[in-house]
């Protein structure tokens, strides 16, 4: 037998629970335990596509360097599922511990050797202190973190303290709770030796950084940015978006005296109807938004070529998870992004931000507003289920109160008024992008007729080849034009200077820094940049023609980024190295180094 | 028709209304629609009643989606914006465009291609929302742009120009905006502008869901014999419920006793709406009752199944619940909101805490 | 004045119109009596998106030569529309010959001093010949074939066969049409001088083609290839594929004795049930597809990635139209390359096939039931509309009878019983390709369940990453097994040997290689390859390799052709250059020309 | 649920059918629904229909969309291929494979979400065209997959788990089947199995569009108080129109005497289907007459604003026409026609000169 793994703040433990029974609050009480420690940790929901009964697991990972990224292993697994039992046994790092109910028999035989295994009679500990089955079912799951809190030496009074602020005014349900936690906690430090080998130390790590999930953020993105008219259809993992709106807009964005909403939120149909609402609102001059996911995505391709050829501001929050088509529902992937970035049919190209976690979902969320009134296009925020549905520590959100809201080029009552040329398709400016006049602005000036269908600069119909070219060219232009309102890349040179670098974006981000860390210690270097729009500045293109070799790193089958970076640019191939993990757990940093090193090691062998 | 002047409506007088607009300042581009069209003809039907009712055209929002009829609303109301969509995905784009702007007057215009067969869910989906509009079918139960294939309105058993005959069950608008919960649901016919004009000024006039079915040949793909949707086979089957004026534009619309005399005489009776005017209703059928949507179902049925085309306002629910009730927004525009609702800095900080 | 042109088997006539005024079988005529004649001439008809009353164009380019590709520019320009009257008198080359109704007055300040007037009171002698107004409108059209047969020096006999062929049986209307005809021949003789510079001189070039547009030629395919299920949606330009198909079924594949159809046509409600159907359809075993335009395939995007993650066969015909959006709807491109090659969201690649011409259309459209049976997955037959709405001289069809269709990997009833192993995912082949089963089949084996979430290997639901992982490769594998069915590309090199290269298919085939001919001329030699399918072959990457400047023509903005050559293949963008041609009209081989000219100009000035 | 045993129906005993099967040869993969959920009691019912018709369960083809409903086709007919599509369009693939293999019986399983609200306009048009299916939805009024926003069908006034009442007016599936000419439609409720049953049964035997509202409650978002889809909401509000059996599987339904005994005792009519067989139905409406597709409309509508909810057979077309009948297709389903259909070499030359 191994020695018993002994480490601080520093280690993954896995909670494998079933769906719908009550365990995911408890879990969460244990990872904001060990936050209020001051310990950054990160959790990681992993569930089925289902509503009850079917196995799920909660992984929370310690690490007071900061890492946030999914890391991959176990050093403690909380085993509370008969139907994954033995695969929740095998999944535990030697000389690791093995945390179950041990309430029925459990055979010697199904427990390893090289592992600790800390039997707790929940269930019987229950049925013996509470007598109604759902106090017996809720309080099972609470007295295991009272354990935990013992076997970990952590402190129990930080885990009471959540208890009452989530309970606030409700004594009843503290003092049950309370009692439920010290119950656990004495009953462990009883039955084992406490702490164990691994243990969390009160850290200052954690700083004032927030714990929230990026579909919270980018809903508060959204009431940041001004959105007033939101249109959705629920779908996996995007459905919380559009819910923390109306939750969020429901306190913050109504008149007090009236009681009556600043906001609209329309649960439509589908999605072909939601972004046909959005596309309404817009044209109509209210800041609107959708949030949808890869299946919505594919509906809403007529409607996204509409809006990109009659030049509608749109946002659209995509949560990607795992395709092609229903795929994996409850996984995370990053493979929309070639039909985002050519969403429909003809010659199109559509803005895309990406965000690397729920600090950024609120910073580009609320910026997106502005750019879409820019720019007059549908941009996309992409997110991914990793993201938008799992809490993550990250830094408080900021607003400037100086800022107003971009409104982009406009044309009002009173410049028409004052004789003010007008055109909606005119390029006044030389950058791409045109007037437009909010309908119903002037009694007989500056009215137009928006369509799908090819126009002349002042909007009227016209299947005339030169104009429908000219029309086409200042749609690059306006292309063009977006990279310079668009947020630059982010990039982090490695101190041992190199030849070799990564290319990366999104929920990727965490993971790839710290392999960047991993890779350095074994003396391969690498300069990072994450990416965080399409089209990519000149500094995106620059940053990759400077290297030898790139590694593009993503969370998609085809590597497609890279596939962006070779039609949009004359980049070589061969330089650009795919790094694709698409199985549809989140992106480790063990993966990434790994993988890298494997690239570069016929190379290094030859230099 | 590029060609043809415009069908003549029966006021040719540069007559001036309440906003000191001729009903040319109601007109639009010249239509490119075959000479005949029956869509033109509602177009006309359109300015009529813009001009009656003293809309500002500027404040009226005109949708569409794909298809001949779809094309009008560049034809009429040129000073106002609008929207000519996709295919049969109007419905969402004018419930968004309420939504930004409660103020404006929606005007959705479409076929029965448009939303009987592709835009059927939305189609029904604005119904039950109460969006404030009102939608027009212009229906000639083919697919016009596409060169006339039967559409989801054409009617079992009627023939095509080849005179190959419809073998599926056909889609009845009527019938199913009346299931839907559409608060005014009316039906007519493009050649009868007497019964059309006030129909579309009582439809703007509703405060909810008005939906109007109106039957419009189309000469190109559907005028000829075994065609139920023929100007000819129309004039022939058209049961005319009621014809309706618009109190507060009564003076308008002249002279009354021709237009009276256009049909047997009826009784009269006052439909009050929502918003205070008043529906002055000369019912041809006596015993129908414009206010009961079950009946309205079971009456159109049967005339249905005898082959006739009821015509007029069939139902009309007089205390409509529009969208923005449901929805519970504020009486300013959404699109009028500007950086005052954003909550600032403070209030993102007590998130920020919440998180912690 | 320029010396009016002289030129035999050689020039450009073209008519303008206005829509629904009956002129279309005039003109048609018109060519049909040069192609009886033995001339190869090619017509192309540009007409808006309306039903009536808006100008309309046929152009007829007569080539001995063989060019069948649009060629710009018109000797001689017949002017029936008084709308485009002088956009009309504008556009007739120096030198040509201007054709026109002269019954109302025409101020000569309309005419051209360069060009030879031929006014002719079409209207007037009508009228004075015929009383009723719809004869005055049809023989008008017949009046001025008749007079052109005068001046070109056209035997007037083919024309009136082709009178008598189509009107076959109805003697009153041919006698009548034979009547008009003459008329006009006459008057021409006896007012112009007969015949002019341009003539028409019989020729055997024409030989044993056929003159047939591609949407036709594509429904006979389906017909041939034995598509019994057809589900479609009317759109501008494919509707006529599936209303030949019915045309043709109804005659070939109706049981004679009671008179029932061996073929299902459904026109469904929208492009998202039209797949759906065909792939319900497909899903029981029969043969099926849908024809559609760009909009529709933004509509099918969902069903589409269902179709390529469950593995269904489906063949659709995209007859391509002008894009973005509604876009021009009566104009050309081959803008949806991108749309289809990836389209749906997650990770998703699909099958193309690039027919040039009705031939191919025919061919192509009879495999593609043949390749998507055994590649169990979408088949994409990408037209566009130059080739599916003009008729175009093309080889004869041709039918092995020999040949059986290839239903791909089915187990029977039979293989069952007699114990025959099965598993829908399993790749039993080493192939990518698994096995599948009809419904209904057997009562107790090989039944299964379709859905578009992930699987294992037994077509059991699973969220297991390496599963999913292992069926996302298999696809890959089944992808790359694709190029091996798929048709060749056809490579013709430049008898002078040559660095320099151009890459193109589909309807840009005519006019490239006569550019090719063209620059050939110039001194400037290139080696050609006409794609025929996506996945590309070796053939085809090794034909780019082997060149140091590929040319990459197509008829799109964003050169969308190359991108997929990136995007697939490690090829060099400087080395892959494009050459596009989007504005609605067909590409020509002037444009080619005169644009890769200019591309090669500074390389050429170089060395 | 995976670790319940499954909802125990009245025929415990391995009884055989004609073809030989017991009623586990009609079940299928256990279930992962939530403990109690509505949609597993309509999965039991189906087996028992199918058993109970001694129909060979891999000659039916089990077609679903997206949703906790659609999921259940996995949850019985083991041996018949199934296919869960994309979310609203099965009725396109259904109506697809329809046309391919005319000799299979489709049953279609969707939920109100996916009906309503995403696949509206695809289950009017499949029910408008005919094709011979049974339809069931397995309504609960929220998407429960998603969990618990309101659906469609969700009443106005109705409440969310969270206290939130729905505002917009609500679509009645029953009555826009009827409306679009659904030659079968009726309405049932996941816990009344013993009318459950022979509904399903007798729309397995109707030889054309057969559709079924089937009320079945999402235990986990949408049983609370102030729901209208709840267990108890819809035990007290069911008004029982009728019972019927199946006569060709009378002796099946054992005991007779235990079924009627459970509703007051009404006549009984015969009603003949097309195949031959016949319905008995137990009326307990006794004047309602499901052949009058109006009168039926007319009184779903009255009682169901009453707030009652109707359930039993509303509307059944003795006489229904299939898609087949309307393509005029060969008997031969189409997927077994080869290489015999191909007109070959020498009818392509023919085509060949005919375009010289
Ligand atoms: C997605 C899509 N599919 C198909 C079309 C082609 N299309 C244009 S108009 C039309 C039908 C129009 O019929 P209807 O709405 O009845 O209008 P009408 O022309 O008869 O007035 C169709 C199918 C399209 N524009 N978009
Ligand atoms: C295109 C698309 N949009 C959204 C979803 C997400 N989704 C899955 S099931 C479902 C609703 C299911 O509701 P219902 O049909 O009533 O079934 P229930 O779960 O209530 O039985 C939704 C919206 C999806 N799968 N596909
Ligand atoms: S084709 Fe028919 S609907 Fe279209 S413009 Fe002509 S007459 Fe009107
Ligand atoms: S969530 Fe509702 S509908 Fe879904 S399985 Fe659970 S109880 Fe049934
Ligand atoms: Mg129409
Ligand atoms: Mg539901």
């Amino acid at each position: 037998m191994p020695h018993a793994l002994e480490r601080t703040n520093d280690f993954v433990v896995k909670f494998a629970n079933i769906n719908g029974s009550g365990s995911a609050s408890a879990n969460r009480l244990f990872a904001r335990t060990i936050l209020r420690m001051g310990v950054p940790c990160t959790p990681r929901n992993i569930f089925p596509s289902n509503i009850q009964g079917l196995p799920t697991w909660y992984e929370v990972r310690l690490s007071d360097a900061g890492y946030l990224g999914a890391r991959g292993g176990a050093e403690f697994v909380v085993a509370l599922n008969p139907q994954s039992f033995d695969q929740d046994a095998a999944s535990v790092d030697p000389g690791g511990y093995f945390f179950f109910d041990s309430s029925k028999y459990v055979a010697q035989s199904r427990l390893r050797n090289d592992v600790i295994a800390l039997p707790m009679p929940l269930t019987e500990i229950c049925n013996a202190q509470w007598s109604e089955a759902r106090h017996r079912q809720i309080f099972r799951n609470v007295l295991y973190v009272g354990a935990l809190a013992a076997l970990f030496d952590m402190d129990l009074a930080e885990a009471e303290k959540l208890v009452e602020e989530d309970f606030r005014g409700k004594a009843k349900l503290i003092a049950s709770n309370v009692a439920a936690l010290r119950l656990g906690n004495q009953w462990a430090r009883d039955h084992f030796l406490c702490p164990i080998g691994l243990q969390v130390k009160r850290s200052t790590e954690v700083g004032d950084r927030i714990f929230i999930d990026g579909n919270t953020a980018s809903a508060l993105g959204a009431v940041w940015g001004g959105a007033t008219v939101c249109a959705w259809y629920p779908i996996t993992p995007s459905t919380s978006i559009p819910e923390m709106f109306s939750r969020y807009a429901s306190k913050l964005r109504v008149d007090l005296e009236t009681g009556k909403n600043r906001f609209a939120v329309v649960q439509a149909e589908d999605e072909l109807a939601s972004i046909g609402m959005v596309i309404g609102a817009a044209w109509n001059g209210a800041r609107t938004f959708t949030a949808t996911s890869g299946p919505g995505i594919s509906l809403m391709q007529e409607f996204l070529g509409l809006a990109y050829f009659a030049e509608i501001p749109a946002v659209i929050f995509n949560v990607q998870r795992a395709g092609p088509s229903t795929g994996m529902p409850t996984r995370t992937q990053q493979s929309d992004v070639l039909a985002c970035a050519y969403a429909s049919h003809g010659d199109t190209k559509h803005v895309l931000l990406f965000p690397e976690d729920p600090k950024e979902c609120f910073d580009l969320g609320a910026d997106a507003f502005d750019l879409a009134d820019r720019l007059q296009t549908p941009v996309f925020v992409l997110l991914d289920l990793d993201m938008g549905m799992n809490e993550r520590l990250c830094d408080p959100f900021t607003w400037d109160d100086a800022r107003r809201y971009d409104r982009g080029k406009v044309v009002t009552y009173e410049e028409l008024e004052a004789g003010k040329a007008f055109g909606r398709y005119l390029d006044v400016d030389g950058d791409g992008i045109t007037y437009r006049t909010y309908p119903g602005t002037h009694p007989t000036k500056g009215s137009f007729f928006t369509r799908g269908t090819s126009r002349d600069r002042y909007a009227k119909y016209t299947e005339d080849g030169a104009a429908y070219v000219d029309n086409m060219e200042r749609l690059l232009k306006k292309f063009e034009t977006a990279k310079k309102y668009l947020p630059k890349p982010i990039r982090k040179d490695s101190p041992t200077p190199t030849r070799n670098a990564a290319v990366f974006y999104g929920s990727t981000s965490a993971a790839m820094w710290e392999a960047i860390d991993v890779l350095a210690e074994k003396g391969i270097f690498l300069d990072g940049l994450r990416v965080r729009a399409f089209p990519f500045q000149d500094e995106v293109v620059e940053f990759v023609r400077e290297h030898d070799q790139v590694f593009l790193v993503e969370q998609n089958r085809d590597g497609q980024l890279r596939s962006l970076f070779l039609i949009e640019h004359g980049l070589s191939p061969s330089k650009l190295q795919s790094v694709v993990h698409y199985d549809g757990s989140p992106i480790t940093a063990r993966f990434i180094a790994n993988a890298i090193a494997a690239k570069l090691a016929p190379v290094q062998v030859k230099s | 028709m590029t060609y043809l002047a415009k069908p003549q409506l029966r006021h040719p007088s540069l007559k001036v209304n309440d906003l000191g607009l001729t009903r040319r300042d109601y007109e639009g581009a010249v239509s490119t629609l075959c000479a005949g069209c029956g869509h033109d003809s509602i177009s006309a039907a359109i300015v009529h009643a813009c001009f009656n009712l003293d809309l500002p055209p500027h404040r009226i929002a005109k949708l569409s989606g794909i298809g001949c009829s779809s094309k009008t609303p560049t034809y009429f109301l040129g000073t106002a914006h609008g929207f000519n969509s996709v295919h049969g995905r109007m419905p969402s784009v004018l419930t968004g465009a309420a939504c930004a702007n409660r103020e404006l007057i929606y005007l959705g215009v479409s076929g029965d291609g448009d939303s009987a067969s592709i835009g059927l869910g939305q189609f029904a989906h604005c119904l039950r929302r109460g969006v404030n509009m009102v939608y027009i079918v212009e229906n000639n139960g083919v697919y016009g742009l596409t060169k006339g294939q039967f559409s989801a309105t054409a009617d079992r058993g009627s023939k095509d120009k080849k005179g190959v005959s419809n073998a599926t069950e056909s889609i009845a608008l009527v019938g199913l905006a009346l299931e839907l919960g559409a608060t005014f649901v009316g039906r007519s016919f493009s050649g009868d502008k007497e019964q059309l004009i006030p129909l579309i000024e009582a439809a703007l006039m509703h405060e909810g869901a008005a939906f109007l079915d109106v039957i419009s040949p189309c000469v190109t793909f559907n005028n000829h014999e075994g065609s139920t949707k023929s100007f000819e086979h129309v004039r022939e089957h058209e049961e005319v419920l009621n014809v309706l004026d618009t109190l507060d534009a009564f003076d308008l619309l002249t002279p009354q006793s021709e237009i009276t005399a256009q049909y047997e005489a009826g009784t009269v009776q006052d439909v009050l709406q929502h918003d205070g005017t008043t529906l002055r209703l000369r019912k041809l059928a006596q015993e129908y009752d414009v206010y009961d949507r079950n009946a309205a179902m079971a009456y159109l049925h049967e005339r249905g199944r005898a082959g006739e085309i009821v015509t007029g306002l069939i139902y009309v629910d007089p205390q409509p619940v529009d969208m923005h009730a449901n929805l519970g927004t504020i009486p300013t525009p959404l699109n009028l909101l500007g950086d005052e609702i954003c909550p600032g800095a403070a209030a993102l900080d007590k998130i920020n805490a919440s998180y912690r």
